[in-house]
């Protein structure tokens, strides 16, 4: 496939994410569309691994030319999962004291 | 390294302290002299001498700047952690688990300090950013430092996000993650790379909090406990910054002059909102989260000139701030009242705590013969010499003019106002130690050489 | 200190586990072991319908009224059946024989209504005994599962034994269980009866 | 158009129509579904690439681990279509525009790169098993492991200190 | 994803195999169930069910038309589509984990031809294991959050909080066998222990907490919260009736058989008969074939029979007790367990 | 050696002031340090006069290229002289006020006056700067420490307006040395920069605009007479009399040499402007009712005419500047000590509600007489020289208005004869009043300072070639420059 297929796909799937952030009031869902756009993220990165290596292949067949992206996804997933867990204790903490999950709701450093 | 692997393991022996031990001042004293060995073995490190040899296979560098850095942040911390670490204790009972996070973002601290690489960029920022959530929101009960954890955790994973796909896109023009690969200044980078290096500078401007993207910081720093808006605002944000300019001299540099104007833009507006917005708080807290982005827009200057000076203007302004801002933060996390007319009349009732708050903000607004001028001075002085930046130094010395406004305010209240006394408690530890931070400001401004004669680079 | 009543009583060990106990791990295979023990054991259960086990000689069930050998009904509504329950559970209405009526009352007077709530019932056999004219009994069958809460009203149709003369073969199966009730041996001391299948 | 045309152009659809969905349902536990839904599209995704290992990694991390606590929070948080707060309808308009102004900045600034020349290697290359990233994890990426074994520690730290009771 | 090239043959052929293992997966489903009741009879010095036809041996035919002809109900307050998308998850979920067990020896054809007996020997093997069961706390929640009642919604997250919990030990547990093994494949796997020995010589500790993981992966007793009859009622299947229902319980007992294959694949030598070298008995494939997979059904059997066993000796946890033992006991152990292996293993490469 | 003194004395003691509880003893130790520092400068200017004594050169902050470089030369000497002799007067004049804490009162007069003198001294332009800060931050603290009611707001306009201008001229030094040959801030490369004309033209503002709040100059002296009346009156004198003058050597040391092009360009602009502030600030001095004011308002006038002196840029305005520069110095502070003992005494400065002093206060008046005079320039009065060679050099400057500019000077001064008679007449004539009756004649440390003033008014008026001598050669350097800038502008023409 065309490289360029995963590019737009992957930033059609970080925009999205990136309009759900934007658009939704509610804090979980604006969490999931950061991890949405994470994914996006990933999914270049793999597709990019995959290019750097089938360019790398034509020279040498025995290449290991891109397991440095496929890695960082590991590395991605890796640290999405430790940020959700904090993420979503911070969440349940706020919802424990006022019972709602709005964003609109945090404006009481405003005042 | 030396750093890196003690601090991980500092990290681990003061979470289980909290298990351990019982004594809240044993704790204490243990952390305190963790990080005192932190400093030594980095100084050790600084001479040559490191305990590890490890490979990072090139993704990591110790370089001069990179461990003056982490001393200077490490020493930092010290000085924070006797100022105001008893104050801990007020946030919450996890006593032994804040310091276990403040050893942590120490080890972020080193890696973004010294990445070569942007996976250990991105680990560095994670690690540093995690703990600060957690410690953002560690007043469970209080409304606002829930809401400032939300929204520093939202905001923060979402420039994580936004600097995962920069690095993305900067991948899949160079196929390396290393910052190394260096364009030459002829060679028309490809769109895939400006779109990533976009991303990834407006990443690290969310991180460091440049306008634009600063609308969190003073929310989050206002929401935080105090004792440790106080470490987010001085050691961390200079951290980051460091970091980014690493970044962009290590992978960018060579592609300055297509990124400068952009940089001038947030700098000129990091100064503007951060100093205009500032001078209308009425809480000091507010205040000097406002205040930060507006010392942050004048970091921004060595990122605008992005010289060897810029190196070492940058580690000076670095110091100079966030001595300045411990210090402020110390004597403020004892006063029960945040607002400006909270210092009224403090003068009176604490002449010493008065004279080194007032040593530190006239650093902070960048009076001569303090540290704060001359990292200021500095920052204006490559900026000029950077041939170009004059409408930028012109812009940043009235801005500087405006953050004077603010500063003096608090010094007003303090000397010249009348007020209650705020009946607060100090030990003479902490007193000696704030003395002993205003000479280092005062000191350093006299003679710039003691810190600056190992800055070369 | 407790004054200890017997020997059976065992302190309660209240030591926190260690670690090997926590995992519980000994424990359960000793627990396991008890288990798989019990699967080579002898069943304790029956195929019901199939198999039945016997009442025991002491069983008592569910009433019936009595006929002398010539059909006719031993109750004369005395009352002192009812008087005797302490569940309150038989209610009865009495009436004089009729002329023409001596080859259905044995005694002049006799229940024209005679009704017992078995739901009330606890099947002491206090009424058998208060009976002066061993018109009442209590057979070694059991009251049949019914639909409604009426059913269980038992009639005095319901509960008189089948006629000896005209339902010959009924009354002879109705009085076998009596008749096995009575010849009660010293065999038999078990509360619970004998293993006996039928 | 090949089998794996026709499964690309699947997943690609699958992963945009249920991110799309993510985004706009109104019921939260919806919005968790789509988005597992999308997970397992581009866990498809890497399969066609040959990444194995991501491909099941990004199962049992994201759909098996993450999605479950956020699902776990939103049920015992009881939110659905209705306490769903909603933003007003201009701000939301104006988010999708910016979202939608970003996303034809981007294309259109990559469309005219080189890289339509460039193919990303589909069904072939080893690279993506266990074998080859297990060695490179381990000795190249050896530090950068460890310190996400640090990351890991204070998250974890991080959850206790937010989460336990006072 | 090697299997999109390939030839049409070898899709048939796969086909088969998958029928055939939803077949068998289903039938000792079946009758897991009837060996549940059975057992437990036994084990209580009853009986058990033994009407419809010879032993009772119908009696899961009869249940499983009963279950099928029993009114539907779906709650109205219930969220309709999730409602059925629960149970139809755990089905799935339950039988897509036997894609990766080698269910006996390889088939030689007489072309020449070998045909494993294994519907997939991808690369991660045990990983996808685990990718499905992760998975599968879907169902559980599901169903129990679209029921629209307190009782099925706290069984549903107790239910797959205990699912996650007991995923990491399970995990520690497995990786100190696939250092031994150096693979994820499961005919890699199967293929060690033939030439070196059952890997519960080795890993005796790790086979028992991978064995109690399995139990809490499958909400069996004595992990069996979710359905804590005191506490919830029935669980997070209380508003389920007709056959959603019937997919819960079978895809319990599908569970119980899977874990129990690879409980038999991973410790206990798959398909290999100990002590001997059946090579050496030169029996024709087919032979090999169906006597490897009787023993591995044995296996599996015995495992089962030890699931229901347990079910009917050891009271059930309290919650706490139960993540207690998940996070306090097994993973250290598990890590334990790991540590020695590796060191162990080092130490003998030396 | 010498210089250093000269900065030191009263940066040590100062600082150790800070520490004494008593604040007598603070008071007498202040008076000693000054005096010491008068010492010190009178033997610099007379005994010691070789040049190794008088210069001194030492690595500080080499970082930067910057250095510790200081030199009592021609342009700096009489306003070294003049800030050592105003020290001992202001705190004699100020012997009898009690202020609250005088200890800090004191330590913060000390430290003003060692940045003040740093600014004279320093041929490195970093250290003229952090001197030039050095002067302002205690100054600052001063006056909204001590001063009158509206004392914070006023002060922190002072305060923001000259902390603009010098950041402005921190870049503009900044930008100088960047482009010096070796990248240091001393004097000599600035001068050896020679910047091509029309680089000159920013860097000029941005120096200037630093001076001519400090001076100040017409638009930017709204912060003056506020802070002048809120400030305590001997913080006033030292501001008035010794700080403002700041702004001219600066001007003069920095700014022609360095960029003699822009200068004459733009003097042309400047001159009116400052002289059109004489005016301005003559006349509403004429309408002011309140002492301080109006002596502020007079120091505006004369600082205005000084700048126009200084635009005039030939030698006899150069030395005609330098020489008032120190008269003017030492006159104000005299005006002031006045207005200082009438406020103490009768606990007002309005001009309405006093009159007839002079008969109860013969001394005093005398003196206020005198230094009034002299105030206005007449002949004998050590004004007079000055202000004769600046009206001068404003005359024969080569602008084509120079007749203007010198009729414009002229009102000015005619103005400031009005406004000083004017207020010697109501406050000191006169019939005396309810509020004048009981007072005092003068003290005795009083008639001490206010006699020695009046001796130097004398001396100088008399014998200025005293003055004449010291500043020639300097005047003559700079005018120098000037004469390069005039050479080469009528070659382009031609």
């Amino acid at each position: 496939m065309p490289v360029n297929y995963y590019i737009f796909l992957a930033i059609a799937l970080f925009s999205i994410g990136i309009v759900g952030v934007l658009t939704r009031r509610n804090a979980i869902i604006i969490f999931m569309c950061i991890e949405l756009m994470l994914n996006a993220v990933n999914l270049m990165l793999v597709a990019f691994s995959k290019m750097h290596h089938a360019k790398a292949l034509a020279a040498d067949a025995a290449t290991t030319v891109g397991t440095d992206g496929q890695l960082f996804v590991f590395f991605i997933m890796v640290v999405a999962a430790a940020e959700v867990s904090v993420g979503l204790a911070i969440i349940v903490m706020m919802y424990r004291n006022i019972h709602s999950v709005d964003v609109n709701f945090l404006n009481r450093l405003k005042h | 390294m030396n750093t890196l692997l003690i601090s991980a393991v500092l990290g681990v022996l003061m979470m289980f302290s909290g298990v351990l031990l019982k004594s809240r001042q044993v704790i204490r004293n243990l952390a305190i002299a963790g990080m005192a060995g932190l400093l030594l073995v980095n100084i050790l490190e600084l001479g040559g001498t490191t305990f590890f040899q490890i490979n990072t296979r090139d993704m990591m560098a110790f370089d001069r700047f990179s461990l003056l850095f982490i001393t200077v942040a490490i020493f930092s911390t010290l000085l924070y952690l006797v100022l105001s670490a008893k104050d801990m204790e007020k946030v919450g009972i996890n006593y032994a688990e804040y310091f276990a996070l403040l050893f942590f973002i120490v080890c972020g601290i080193v890696l973004v300090s010294s990445f070569k690489s942007l996976l250990i960029l991105f680990l560095g920022v994670e690690i540093i950013s995690i703990p600060l959530y957690i410690l953002t929101g560690s007043d469970k009960r209080n409304l606002k430092s829930n809401e400032a954890s939300l929204k520093y955790f939202l905001l923060g994973a979402f420039s994580t996000g936004l600097m995962l796909m920069g690095i993305a896109l900067l991948y899949g023009s160079t196929g390396t993650f290393s910052t190394s690969f260096r364009l030459g200044p002829d060679v028309k980078p490809s769109a895939l790379m400006i779109a990533g290096m976009l991303l990834l500078f407006f990443s690290m401007s969310f991180k460091v909090s440049l306008a634009p993207f600063h609308f969190w910081t003073p929310d989050v720093y206002d929401g935080a406990p105090t004792v440790f808006t106080s470490f987010m605002a001085t050691i961390v944000k200079a951290a980051v910054f460091i970091g980014f300019i690493r970044l962009f001299n290590n992978a960018f540099g060579l592609m300055h002059g297509q990124w400068q104007l952009i940089a001038a833009i947030i700098t000129a507006a990091t100064l503007f909102i951060g100093n205009i917005t500032a001078v209308f708080q009425q809480s000091v807290k507010r205040m000097l989260a406002y205040s930060s982005i507006a010392q942050a827009g004048f970091m921004m200057l060595s990122l605008y000139a992005l010289s060897a000076e810029a190196y070492e203007g940058l580690l000076l302004y670095t110091v100079a701030y966030s001595l300045a801002t411990i210090g402020i933060f110390a004597v403020l996390i004892k006063m029960n009242d945040y607002t400006f007319s909270g210092f009224n009349g403090f003068a009176r009732y604490h002449p010493l705590l008065a004279a080194t708050t007032t040593v530190f903000l006239l650093s902070l607004a960048g009076i001569p013969l303090t540290s704060g001028f001359l990292s200021k001075f500095y920052m204006l002085k490559i900026t000029l010499a950077s041939g170009k930046g004059m409408w930028l130094a012109v812009f940043a010395v009235f801005m500087a003019a405006v953050s004077v406004y603010y500063y003096f305010r608090v010094i007003q209240a303090m000397y010249f106002k009348e007020g209650d006394d705020p009946k607060i408690q100090v030990t003479t530890t902490f007193k000696w130690t704030l003395v002993v931070l205003a000479a280092l400001v005062i000191l350093l401004g006299v003679f710039p050489n003691l810190l600056l004669y190992w800055v070369y680079f | 200190m407790s004054v200890r009543l017997t020997n059976r009583s065992v302190e309660v060990n209240r030591k926190p586990m260690t670690f090997l106990e926590s995992i519980y791990l000994w424990n359960i295979l000793k627990g396991m072991g008890i288990t798989i023990s019990h699967l080579f054991k002898k069943k304790a259960t029956i195929n019901y319908p199939e198999q039945k086990r016997s009442f025991s000689k002491v069983f008592r069930g569910l009433h019936v009224l009595n006929r002398d050998a010539e059909g006719r009904e031993n109750c004369t509504a005395c009352g002192l059946c009812a008087v005797a329950c302490p569940a309150e559970a038989i209610t009865m209405e009495a009436a004089e024989r009729l002329p023409g009526e001596e080859h259905l009352y044995r005694e002049e007077k006799y229940a024209a209504k005679y009704e017992i709530n078995m739901l009330r019932c606890i099947f002491c056999g206090l009424c058998e005994e208060a009976c002066p004219k061993d018109a009442i009994y209590l057979s070694q069958t059991f009251a049949p599962a019914n639909y409604g809460r009426k059913g269980f009203i038992y009639k005095k149709e319901d509960l008189l034994i089948p006629h000896p003369v005209n339902e010959k073969e009924a009354y002879e199966k109705a009085l076998g269980n009596k008749a096995a009730k009575n010849s009660y041996t010293k065999t038999n001391n078990s509360p619970f009866g004998d293993r006996v299948w039928e | 158009m090949g089998v794996t045309q026709i499964l690309f152009w699947f997943l690609s659809v699958m992963a945009v129509f249920s991110a799309l969905m993510v985004i706009t349902s109104k019921n939260p536990v919806y919005s968790v579904l789509w988005l597992i839904a999308t997970f397992f599209a581009i866990s498809g995704h890497y399969i066609l690439f040959n990444a194995q290992f991501l491909a099941i990694v990004n199962i049992i991390v994201y759909a098996g681990a993450i999605m479950v606590l956020f699902l776990f929070v939103i049920m015992l948080m009881n939110l659905n279509r209705e306490t769903e707060p909603q933003k007003n309808r201009w701000l939301k308009m104006a988010g999708a525009a910016a979202g939608g102004c970003l996303l034809l900045v981007l294309v259109a600034a990559l469309k005219d790169t080189d890289m339509k020349q460039q193919q990303a290697l589909i069904n072939k290359g080893n690279i993506g098993l266990i074998k080859i990233l297990g060695k490179e994890l381990f000795t190249t990426y050896v530090v950068p492991f460890e310190i996400s074994s640090v990351l890991f520690l204070s998250a974890m730290i991080g959850a206790v200190v937010i989460g336990k009771k006072e | 994803m090697y299997f999109l090239s390939i030839d049409w043959w070898l899709i048939l052929e796969k086909a088969l195999l998958i029928f055939g293992i939803v077949g068998l997966s289903f039938f000792i489903a079946m009758y897991t169930t009837y060996a549940e009741r059975k057992v437990a009879a036994w084990l209580q010095d009853r009986r058990g069910p033994n009407r419809a036809g010879p032993f009772g041996i119908f009696q899961p035919l009869a249940d499983g038309g009963k279950l099928f002809f029993k009114e539907e109900i779906i709650p109205l307050a219930s969220n309709k589509a999730l409602f059925i998308l629960g149970p139809a998850l755990a089905m799935i979920t339950a039988l897509l984990t036997s894609t990766v067990i080698p269910w006996a020896a390889p088939f030689h054809t007489k072309s020449g031809g070998v045909i494993p007996m294994q519907v997939a020997d991808v690369d991660m093997g045990i990983l996808l294991v685990f990718g499905i069961v992760s998975v599968g706390v879907y169902g559980i929640m599901i169903g129990g959050w679209a029921s629209n009642n307190k009782f099925s919604l706290m069984a549903a997250i107790r239910g797959a909080s205990q699912m996650v919990s007991y995923e990491l030990p399970m995990g520690l547990a497995l990786i100190a066998v696939l250092f031994m093994t150096g693979s994820l494949k499961m005919s890699v796997i199967v293929q060690h222990q033939i030439e070196h020995g059952w890997n519960i010589m080795y890993q005796l500790l790790g086979f028992i907490i991978f064995f109690v993981c399995a139990l809490a992966e499958c909400n069996r007793t004595p992990f069996d919260l979710p359905e804590a009859e005191n506490e919830l009622n029935f669980g997070y299947h209380q508003e389920y009736s007709s056959m959603k229902l019937g997919f819960y319980l079978f895809a319990e007992y599908i569970n119980m058989f899977i874990s129990s294959a690879v409980m038999a694949t991973v410790y206990f030598g798959g398909y290999d008969i100990p002590f001997v070298n059946e090579a050496s008995w030169g029996l024709s494939s087919f032979w090999m074939t169906f006597i490897s997979f009787s023993v591995l059904m044995a296996k599996t059997c015995f495992f089962l029979f030890v699931f229901l066993w347990i079910r009917w000796t050891i009271p059930r946890f309290r919650y706490d007790q139960l993540m207690n033992l998940g996070w306090k006991k097994l993973i250290p152990l598990a890590l334990l367990n790991m540590i020695i292996t590796a060191a162990v293993m080092l130490w003998l490469k030396k | 050696m010498v210089p250093v003194l000269l900065i030191l004395i009263p940066l040590v003691t100062g600082l150790v002031t800070f520490f004494f509880k008593d604040g007598r003893t603070a008071k007498s130790w202040a008076l000693f340090s000054a005096l010491a520092t008068l010492v010190v400068s009178v033997l610099g200017l007379t005994v010691l006069k070789e040049t190794k004594y008088l210069q001194f050169n030492r690595e500080w902050l080499s970082a930067l290229n910057s250095s510790f470089a200081v030199q009592l030369d021609g342009m700096g000497q009489l306003l070294c002289l003049l800030n050592a002799v105003a020290y001992p007067l202001v705190i004699l004049s100020a012997w009898k006020n009690d202020y609250k804490n005088q200890n800090n009162f004191y330590a913060l007069m000390l430290l003003a006056q060692a940045g003040m003198m740093g600014v004279f001294l320093a041929t490195d332009a970093l250290l003229f700067y952090f001197c030039w800060e050095l002067a302002l931050i205690p100054m600052y603290f001063l006056c909204s420490q001590w001063g009158g009611e509206k004392r914070i707001p006023v002060t922190f306009k002072f305060f923001i307006y000259t902390f603009v201008g010098s950041l402005l001229m921190l870049i503009g030094i900044l930008y100088l040395q960047a482009h010096t040959k070796d990248h240091s801030f001393s004097w000599q490369s600035f001068i050896d920069l020679r910047l091509p004309a029309n680089k000159q033209q920013w860097i000029f503002w941005l120096f200037f605009v630093a001076f001519a709040i400090k001076m100040p100059v017409f638009p930017l002296h709204t912060w003056q007479p506020d802070t002048y009346e809120q400030a305590p009156t001997a913080t006033t004198m030292i501001l008035s009399g010794v700080m403002v003058k700041m702004g001219l050597f600066g001007i003069l040391r920095w700014l022609f040499p360095v960029m003699p092009f822009a200068s004459f360009q733009w003097a042309d602009f400047i001159t009116p402007l400052s002289l059109c502030g004489a005016i301005y600030a003559s006349l509403i001095a004429i309408r002011q009712d309140d002492l301080k004011r109006l002596v502020a308002y007079s120091s505006i006038a004369h600082i205005g005419l000084m700048c126009a002196a200084a635009f005039a840029q030939n030698e006899s305005g150069f030395q005609g500047l330098m020489i008032q520069m120190f008269n003017h110095g030492i006159n104000i502070i005299g005006l002031w000590i006045v207005v200082e003992i009438t406020e103490r005494q009768f606990g007002t400065r309005k001009i309405s509600e006093l009159g007839g002093i002079a008969q109860k206060a013969p001394v005093l008046a005398a003196f206020l007489v005198i230094i009034a005079l002299a105030n206005i320039a007449l002949p004998l009065t050590n004004a007079f020289p000055g202000e004769f060679l600046m009206f001068n050099g404003i005359f024969s400057s080569v602008t084509v208005y120079h007749v203007w500019f010198t009729v414009m000077a002229g009102l000015s001064i005619i103005f400031g004869a009005i406004y000083t008679l004017n207020m010697i007449r109501k406050v000191f004539y006169g019939e005396t009043i309810e509020l004048t009756r009981a007072a005092n004649d003068i003290s005795m440390s009083e008639k001490l300072a206010l006699g020695v003033i009046v001796l130097i008014i004398f001396v100088l008026g008399v014998y200025p070639q005293l003055m004449l001598n010291e500043t020639a050669a300097t005047a003559s350097a700079v005018n120098e420059k000037f004469d390069f800038v005039r050479q080469t502008l009528l070659e382009q023409k031609k």
